[in-house]
């Protein structure tokens, strides 16, 4: 039991439809803040939060995903998107907000492998 | 209950606590206002963190919590202004709480 | 021995997580293990609500809660931010919103996601439902 | 090795789906709750087959009116589950 823990953060939810992807980025944000190790994944719908054309408030949504560009502050340097996910929506990697390293789907496993403990929003 | 304080001859409303409830309410004037309910006299280092805080706020939609805030203040303003010791120097009872209270901007989540 | 903490991030009665989350924590101490915390996230908030009524011939989650933290000293911590959004609040919260009523008391707790962090720490697995 | 832990009906979420296009070989399925719904469909009854460590939760099952035939699928009841989290590195819910 060490004092830090490598957590991963798996995004599977588009953004607005619940609150998974808001919820999940606080999540990210304060494991942060009291020093755990944080990864985030984007896989599926999740990739859709990263959208950079957003404009949430035509829905009174809150902005989350201007936040994306502050995890670098947070030390959040791993973040992992799924190729094959943005592929099946039609999304390039170049309409994202924040630069993010591609991954296929088949290496997500691989990844967790070093990550001690796994949350899914 | 509602809250407000007048400035200008206009009504400002915040919470309880004291917070603005809109960002758009706040003018650097203002802060001074803010700050003396604090209790903190506002330097220029102070000025610094404030505008800081709320430029973070503006871009990000997000008010830095304290380990961002002490990163992105060490980039900006290198390592002798980006340390928890300097910050809470100058906003004893938490820069997070304070700085952003006196910027304008929400009330920081419990949670963190 | 080996110790766990539950992340439940769903509602009662809407969804059977919650439930499955409790069967979980009851054969983990049945077992012997320790169960660290139970950490309600998002909707799963509402667990804590102690407005809930249930009828008497359903399974009263909320109470099976309440005996199992007490038999088994399992701490229920609500994450504040989360269960304010959802009317889910302590006596101190809400004095500090004005608002004259109050829906978490004890065992339930009203706690920070940094306390989340704490009980990861010190248990062998995280198990969210 | 993670355990995979799925509690939705593949007749209507594709949590299933998203996490047998991820699964490792050496990695362990979980059904739960509506997922049990799963072995009603024959192809994918026989594709998790395949897996080299399917779980289901008896309680759950059992609940939903699901016969397990005797197969390469291993009912389990909650005392099993905590050991499985155990005996895997790390768990996932989808």
């Amino acid at each position: 039991m060490s004092q830090t823990n490598k957590i991963a953060i798996v995004n599977k939810s588009a953004p607005y439809g619940s609150s998974n992807g808001q919820e999940s980025l606080d999540m990210a944000l304060a494991m942060s803040n009291f020093a755990q190790e944080v990864s985030l994944f984007f896989i599926e719908d999740g990739v859709l939060q990263l959208l950079d054309t957003q404009r949430p408030t035509a829905i009174d949504a809150k902005a989350y995903h201007k936040t994306f560009k502050a995890l670098e502050f947070y030390d959040i340097e791993n973040i992992y998107v799924c190729k094959q996910s943005l592929a099946q929506r039609g999304i390039d990697s170049s309409q994202l907000c924040i630069t993010t390293t591609l991954i296929e789907t088949t290496e997500l496993p691989e990844l967790l492998a070093s990550q001690q403990q796994v949350m899914c929003f | 209950m509602e809250y407000h304080f007048e400035f200008s001859g206009k009504n400002i409303a915040t919470d309880k606590a004291g917070y603005l409830l809109n960002v758009e309410d706040w003018q650097t004037d203002m802060a001074p206002t803010l700050a003396q309910t604090e209790n903190i006299q506002l330097t220029d280092n102070h000025w610094e963190v404030v505008k800081f805080v709320r430029q973070f706020y503006l871009e990000f939609n997000t008010s830095p919590a304290m380990r961002a805030l002490v990163k992105a203040m060490a980039n900006e303003f290198g390592p002798e202004k980006g340390n928890s010791r300097y910050l809470f120097k100058l906003f004893p009872k938490g820069p997070a709480k304070q700085a952003t209270k006196i910027a304008g901007l929400p009330k920081p989540a419990k949670c963190l | 021995m080996s110790s766990f903490t539950l992340l439940v991030t769903s509602a009662p009665f809407s969804q059977q997580n919650a439930y499955s989350a409790y069967r979980f924590a009851n054969a983990a101490v049945q077992s012997k293990h320790k169960v660290n915390g139970i950490f309600f996230y998002q909707s799963g908030t509402i667990n804590g609500s102690n407005l809930q009524i249930t009828p008497s011939d359903e399974f009263d989650l909320f109470n099976a809660w309440k005996t199992l933290s007490q038999q088994y000293q399992v701490p229920l911590m609500v994450c504040v931010s989360a269960a304010s959004k959802r009317g889910i609040t302590s006596t101190e919260d809400a004095r500090d919103a004005d608002n004259p009523h109050f829906s978490l008391s004890a065992p339930f707790e009203s706690v920070g996601l940094g306390d989340l962090a704490n009980l990861i720490n010190n248990s062998d697995r995280l198990i969210q439902f | 090795m993670i355990l995979h832990k799925v509690a939705s009906s593949p007749f209507s979420h594709r949590a299933l789906d998203h996490c047998l296009q991820r699964i490792h070989a050496t990695d362990g399925l979980l059904l739960t709750q509506d997922a049990v719904y799963g072995l009603m469909d024959k192809e994918l009854s026989t594709k998790l087959q395949q897996l080299e460590a399917v779980f289901v939760l008896k309680e759950d099952a059992e609940a939903r009116g699901i016969e397990i035939e005797p197969s390469t699928i291993q009912l389990i009841n909650y005392e099993q589950f905590v050991e499985l989290c155990l005996k895997y590195e790390k768990v996932i819910s989808w």
